[in-house]
């Protein structure tokens, strides 16, 4: 039964695709994997939405929504139905097909990401042999889908919030990758699905995750915050800074085609979230090996939503960087650490599996850490610090 | 063809230890080359990596010192080794390695233990000066190198240890280089003993174009190993000498060298330059002591030949040497005011003493008075340090006085090693090591002169040490400002030292023989007939009333007065004419300057006159021969050449303004060019390869 | 057709349609837009030239491509870093008038 | 030769076309970024997959954003007075012809004498790529990784504003 339970998105694809003739059969498959895809993570993000506004409110002080249905369950619904009818306007000079391409690129390159990511056991839509190489390429052409919003909308706090963004998205897409790239070494493969398979062991009912190694823990703070950068979420919500920008690339979108760069960028934080649960949180395994029985799509989506969690928790919390301060950030301690995570990852690699490896990678990185924390604040690279106006 | 690898393979299963002895130098030298990095500012760093690095190598040497001792508990003879082949050149190699016997494990853990306190003195010491780092920089390069000496297995590895303890040497003694006579006293020091090192390094190559080697033990093809000697012995040279002779007496001129024997003693003094904590660790403890330690260490070449009981001619050499220097030194140490350079002529006089012990008594005897020397002579040095710290930088003992009240720490710790060095009776350790070179000397077969000199000698030395201490810690004070104790970061390696000066001696006496027993890895007990050896008793007799009347004589004349600096020494009054030659030194200085430098100068004057008249003109005639020529050359060009050149030359001009149409500066017409010419060039291919 | 043949021709093509976009245009930047076009079509060669060769096995034109690609990546950075220059040392991009062989 | 290849060949000839052709700059940059990604996709149909990966990630999510970056920096959006093509267009067109039709022509002549090599798709995974390049390559590796490192610096050198000191 548990197993019937852990396979039945599975078991249910299958039992629809037996209606068919066999020729057809794997591409049904396909699409119907597809269409679930489509169909779920919208979903995810109305009640996501609704979420965060109710987490913010919560932190603020506030309500939140509570007017549409019980407890404002159904404002998504309603926000929905309103920037569907809303006028959707296009700038007079604005350049009209790329303004009309930049969200539609967007949400299928966010969308193409998920087809690589192992949302349960047996439940990854391509078991790709370069997977997340395949993702991070997908990635890297959200920036041309926020450069052409940007540019193509004639207005200069949309061309600035896009440049930001695009020259943000690149700083911080270097120490992503790098920090992914220890998983790689150690894995020994860029397959996803082998990434989690490799996780998915335990000693003493204890998982194998690689947050729980010196260098996975390193490297998981490095890809947390660095993939608040890509997402442009709080602290790193430069792109978007309303009080600077208006509100940055997408300041001349209205209607349908806002609400898609906002269903855009949700989906990213789900995707990226998705990557880092499979890298660093054992993807759909089990947290502790008697609770083995719970399906493991459970699993995934709860560290899925608790990711999401974090992201709205900081985003209430924490407040926004400097231009200066984030691009310093980004190349003057992130990097160097992540690179510095790779030599431990491959240390860790040729230590063998004795008590040494333990001690040394755990040395190396608490030493890294506090030493580069302590030279940063000394001197003054995150301190206060006179502004240089763009040239 | 030649082959050149490296390979890191150790020939031998040796133990742990044995393995990572390679480290104990190792780490100084790394540590060395961090500070070298680090900023002028940077003081505590560098200390704390020079004083934690020597601290390392301190403990692997203290292991390794125990790993010896275990085994010879259990009744064998340590000797391992490690080598391994450095360059391969077709069939022939150099061989590296190191060894773990008990001669090098005592050096290491003295050299190391002297270093440290040393090491932990200078950071008082040095405490003021802006070349901070660079001092430590240079002293664990020194450590690096000297360990590196100590743990040789090869010849060609102790040598390259050699040049570079040479080397810090020189840059430390010039440390203060502002100063003309510290940068003079650098340089003089370095040609000195690079003259002993050109026939040390003679024999190298000697001793490695008749055995094939230079690694000292390798499980029976070494050069110190029976076979390699009996090979060099039937070799004759020159003079009714065997090779092997021919070959120790090279390698001893380099011993000399850096340890200051006749007739090269004359860099040593001058040394003292540098600051305090190098004297006592390079020009004192250690580096002056690696060539009694080469001679040590070569022992069974410096013996191959030797009838049972007798010496060889090396021997012989060494002894002479040994005991001829250790009476001049004391000579003008008497005649001294410089408080260091009096401490030089007695380092100078008891590596004279080591000599003779070598020659006359063997590895142990020797080796013994080195250590116990080591720590006193260093002792005796960082009190001076102390003293000149505490007098602010005045050197001339004329100039201090009463001291013993100022500065008790200070006074105590040298009185022990004064005490020691003197050979104060039964519990201080130079007596005993002294003892053991006077008693290998009265039983010396060859001649009985030898150990009447170093009785003398020994006389010598506690009278002029009387005379120091009574200059500078009785008697009232006689200079500007008033002194003061040093820190105790100063005093206390001070205490340390002067506790092994009083202990050391137990390892050593004729009772309990235990140094002496660990380094011919035989077994020793505690027997008191030790001390009834026929004639012992009255040999230590007759040392003792030297010394006291070495000490007697010194307190009558110099205990308790304090002449003032511009009065002539009591000495002096008696006998003026002895004194000055004594002051200055028995003119060894101006006897090489009216020797060799005078010769070097003429033959510089020499070859300057060639150069000038005879190469000179030579090249000059060649010159002109040219100019000649030129001359010649040009009268044809003006008619004849350029007109041709000319005409040619308009021609390129016409013909390059066609072609410089083409270059407009334009990159897309060069683009459009090349273009053409890839089409061109692959129809040309394609229609070629189709035929 | 043979499908070798047929990437060839693709590659030919973009080949020269990036050399024609080289030659015509004024813009320094689009000159350097054809030229990574005549960069990829050679890629596209060795790929093939992989794919359908005797010996897929031994990776030779996969990793040239490869090479290919991360030298492609510094030349354009080197190159527009050089137009950058240049604009703001002439103050334009038009390369018909960027004829002075003197700074 | 699939209806899918001739699709791909299409996407990517016309945006490589697009790239050529358009007025607007940053149109041609955007159409650039389209013929990479059929060129990716060619690879993949070429069951190259890791190179159509490393195609899209490093032209487009690279070289495209340095070309769009540089357009907007050099202010070339804007169309130049006297046209976007240069005086001497016709001779570049000319020429580019001459030289496909010289290519084209090597093609179909010498095409038949490639050996043919294995039927069906050949197995390299990442992993075969990636011992390839630790062990027979590893030597172009380095190499590659120290042009990049050059590239970067002269990159960042040459771009570099030279502030006038006035202090």
């Amino acid at each position: 039964m548990t197993e019937r339970l852990d396979l039945i998105f599975v078991l249910i694809q299958q039992w629809l695709v037996g209606f068919l003739p066999g020729a057809w059969r794997p591409a049904a498959g396909v699409v119907l994997s597809v269409v679930a895809i489509v169909c779920l993570f919208p979903a995810l993000f109305a009640l996501t939405t609704v979420f965060e506004r109710k987490g913010l409110a919560r932190i603020q002080n506030r309500i939140g929504p509570n007017r549409v249905g019980p407890l404002g369950i159904l404002q998504p619904i309603a926000d929905g139905i309103k920037s569907l009818t809303k006028e959707d306007i296009v700038p007079l000079s604005a350049d009209a097909v790329v303004h009309f391409l930049a969200p539609v690129l967007l949400v299928v390159a966010v969308f193409m990401g998920f087809a690589v990511l192992p949302m349960g056991r047996n439940m990854a839509l391509v078991d790709m042999d370069a997977g997340l190489l395949f993702f991070f390429a997908i990635g890297a052409s959200t920036e041309l889908s926020v450069f052409m919003a940007g540019w193509s909308s004639r207005n200069k706090y949309s061309l600035l919030g896009a440049m930001r963004a695009v020259a943000q998205m690149i700083s911080y897409e270097v120490p992503l990758l790098l920090s992914s790239v220890a998983v790689v070494m150690i894995t020994g493969s860029l397959s996803l699905t082998k990434i989690v398979a490799a996780q998915n062991q335990y000693t003493w009912g204890l998982p194998h995750w690689y947050i729980f190694t010196p260098w996975g823990l390193a490297g998981f703070l490095m890809y947390a915050i660095a993939a608040t950068a890509e997402t442009n979420r709080s602290p790193f919500d430069l792109p978007e800074g309303e009080s600077e920008l208006v509100a940055g690339y997408h300041t001349e979108y209205s209607g349908f085609k806002f609400a898609l760069f906002f269903l855009g960028e949700y989906l990213a934080m789900f995707s990226i979230s998705g990557l880092g649960t499979t890298l660093f949180l054992g993807g759909w395994s089990a947290p502790l090996q008697i609770l083995g029985w719970v399906p493991s799509w459970i699993w995934f989506f709860s560290k899925l939503m608790l990711s999401i969690f974090v992201f709205i928790w900081l985003r209430g919390t924490l407040p926004r960087l400097r231009q200066d301060q984030l691009m310093n950030f980004a190349w003057k301690f992130v990097l160097p650490l992540t690179l510095l995570n790779l030599m431990v990852a491959a240390a860790w690699r040729f230590l063998g599996d004795g008590w040494e490896r333990w001690v040394i990678c755990s040395a190396v990185v608490v030493i890294a850490y506090t030493g580069m924390a302590w030279a940063g604040m000394r001197h003054g690279h995150f301190g206060p610090r006179s502004y240089r106006y763009a040239e | 063809m030649m082959q050149e690898t490296i390979s890191f393979t150790p020939q031998l299963a040796a133990s742990p230890i044995t393995g990572l002895l390679w480290l104990i130098p190792a780490v100084p030298m790394v540590a060395s080359g961090v500070i070298a990095l680090l900023k002028q500012p940077r003081r505590k760093i560098s200390a704390t990596l020079a004083i934690g690095s020597l601290s390392f190598s301190l403990l692997l040497s203290l292991v390794a010192f125990g790993h010896v001792l275990a085994g010879w508990a259990h009744g064998a003879a340590v000797r391992e080794t490690v080598n391994f082949t450095w360059i391969q050149a077709g069939t022939s190699h150099v061989d590296l390695g190191w060894v773990l016997d008990p001669l090098s494990a005592v050096m290491l853990v003295m050299v190391t233990l002297v270093g440290l306190l040393i090491f932990i003195y200078s950071v008082g010491y040095m405490e003021h000066d802006e070349n901070f780092t660079r001092f430590f920089c240079f002293m664990s390069l020194f450590a690096g190198a000297m360990l590196g000496v100590v743990i040789a297995n090869s010849l060609l590895l102790l040598f390259i240890g050699w040049e570079l303890v040479g080397l810090t040497s020189y840059l430390l003694i010039g440390f203060w280089y502002q100063k003309p006579a510290a940068a003079a006293a650098a340089k003089k020091a370095f040609l000195t003993t690079r003259i002993g090192d050109i026939f040390f390094l003679l024999g190298i190559v000697w001793l490695f174009s008749q055995t094939g080697t230079l690694l000292f033990y390798n499980d029976g093809a070494g050069t110190l190993e029976a076979a390699a000697l009996a090979g060099l012995l039937a070799q004759p040279a020159a003079l009714g000498l065997t090779a092997a002779g021919a070959i120790g007496l090279l390698i001893f001129c380099g011993a000399a060298g850096k340890s200051g024997q006749l007739p090269l003693h004359v860099w040593l003094p001058d040394a003292m330059e540098g600051p305090t904590p190098v004297s006592a660790l390079i020009h004192a403890a250690t580096m002056v002591a690696a060539g009694v330690y080469l001679i040590a260490r070569v022992y069974p070449l410096m013996q191959a030949g030797a009838l049972a009981g007798g010496t060889t001619t090396a021997l012989t050499v060494v002894t002479w040497v040994g005991a001829s220097t250790a009476v001049f030194a004391a000579l003008i140490a008497v005649a001294q005011n410089d408080i260091k350079r009096i401490l030089a002529y007695s380092t100078i006089s008891q590596l004279g003493y080591m000599m003779a012990g070598l020659g006359m008594g063997g590895v142990a005897v020797g080796m013994f008075h080195l250590i116990t020397h080591a720590f006193f002579k260093a002792l005796l040095f960082l009190g001076a340090g102390s003293v000149i710290h505490g007098c602010h930088g005045e050197q001339d003992v004329r100039k201090m006085g009463g001291l013993r009240a100022d500065m008790p720490l200070t006074f105590l710790t040298y009185a022990i090693g004064m005490l020691a060095l003197c050979g104060f009776p039964i519990f201080f350790s130079g007596f005993w090591s002294k003892d053991g070179i006077l008693e290998a000397a009265q039983h010396w077969s060859v001649a009985k002169t030898p150990f009447y000199l170093l009785v003398f000698g020994a006389l010598l030395t506690a009278f002029y040490m009387t005379r120091q201490v009574g200059y500078v810690f009785f008697g009232f004070w006689r200079g500007g400002k008033p002194a003061h104790e040093s820190p105790a970061v100063m005093t206390l390696p001070l205490v340390i030292l002067a506790l092994f000066a009083m202990g050391l001696g137990l390892i050593g006496t004729p009772a309990w023989p235990w140094f002496r027993a660990f380094l011919e890895s035989r077994t020793v007990g505690f027997d008191w007939h030790g001390f009834a050896e026929p004639g012992l008793l009255a040999l230590m007799g007759t040392s003792t009333l030297v010394v006291f009347l070495g000490l007697g004589l010194g307190w009558k004349l110099y205990g308790g007065q304090s002449p003032k600096p511009e009065e002539p020494d009591v000495l002096e009054q008696t006998a003026p004419l002895p004194w000055g030659w004594l002051r200055d030194r028995l003119y060894v200085d101006e006897l090489y300057g009216v020797t060799v430098i005078a010769f070097y100068w003429w033959w510089a004057r020499v070859a300057d006159w060639l150069d000038r008249r005879v190469w000179g003109g030579a090249v000059a005639g060649v010159a002109w021969a040219f100019r000649g020529w030129a001359h010649f050359n040009r009268l044809l060009d003006t008619n004849w050449v350029d007109g041709g050149f000319d005409k040619g030359c308009e021609e390129l001009a016409s013909s390059g303004g066609l072609l410089s149409r083409v270059q407009t500066g334009r990159v897309q017409t060069y683009l459009r060019i090349l273009a053409l010419a890839v089409a061109a060039l692959a129809a040309i291919l394609i229609w070629s390869s189709r035929a | 057709m043979n499908p070798l043949a047929g990437f060839l021709l693709v590659a030919a093509l973009l080949f020269s349609i990036g050399l024609a976009g080289a030659l015509t245009r004024r813009n320094a930047i689009l000159v350097l837009i054809g030229i990574e076009l005549m960069l990829n079509a050679a890629n596209l060669n060795l790929i093939a030239f992989w794919r359908y060769g005797p010996h897929p096995e031994a990776l030779t034109g996969m990793m040239f491509a490869i090479f290919s690609i991360a030298v492609a990546a510094a030349e354009a950075a080197v190159g527009l870093g050089l137009v950058i220059h240049l604009h703001r040392h002439a103050h334009t991009t038009d390369l018909d008038a960027m004829n002075r062989m003197r700074g | 030769m699939s209806f899918a290849f001739y699709l791909i060949a299409a996407l990517t000839l016309a945006g490589g076309l697009a790239a050529v052709l358009l007025k607007n700059t940053v149109h041609c940059a955007l159409a650039l970024t389209v013929a990479f990604a059929g060129q990716a996709l060619l690879f993949l149909d070429l069951d190259a997959q890791f190179a159509g990966f490393a195609q899209i990630l490093v032209y487009i999510g690279a070289v495209a954003i340095l070309v769009v970056f540089a357009i907007l920096l050099t202010k070339g959006s804007e169309t130049p007075k006297g046209g976007v093509y240069s005086k001497h267009w016709l001779a570049g067109l000319v020429i580019a012809a001459a030289v496909f039709s010289m290519l084209g022509w090597a093609v179909i002549w010498s095409v038949h004498a490639v050996p043919r090599g294995p039927v069906g798709t050949p197995a390299v995974t990442v992993l075969d790529i990636g011992n390839a390049l630790m062990s027979r390559y590893v030597l172009p590796l380095e190499i590659v990784a120290l042009l990049l490192t050059a590239a970067m610096i002269g990159a960042v050198i040459i771009a570099m504003h030279e502030k006038e000191r006035a202090k």
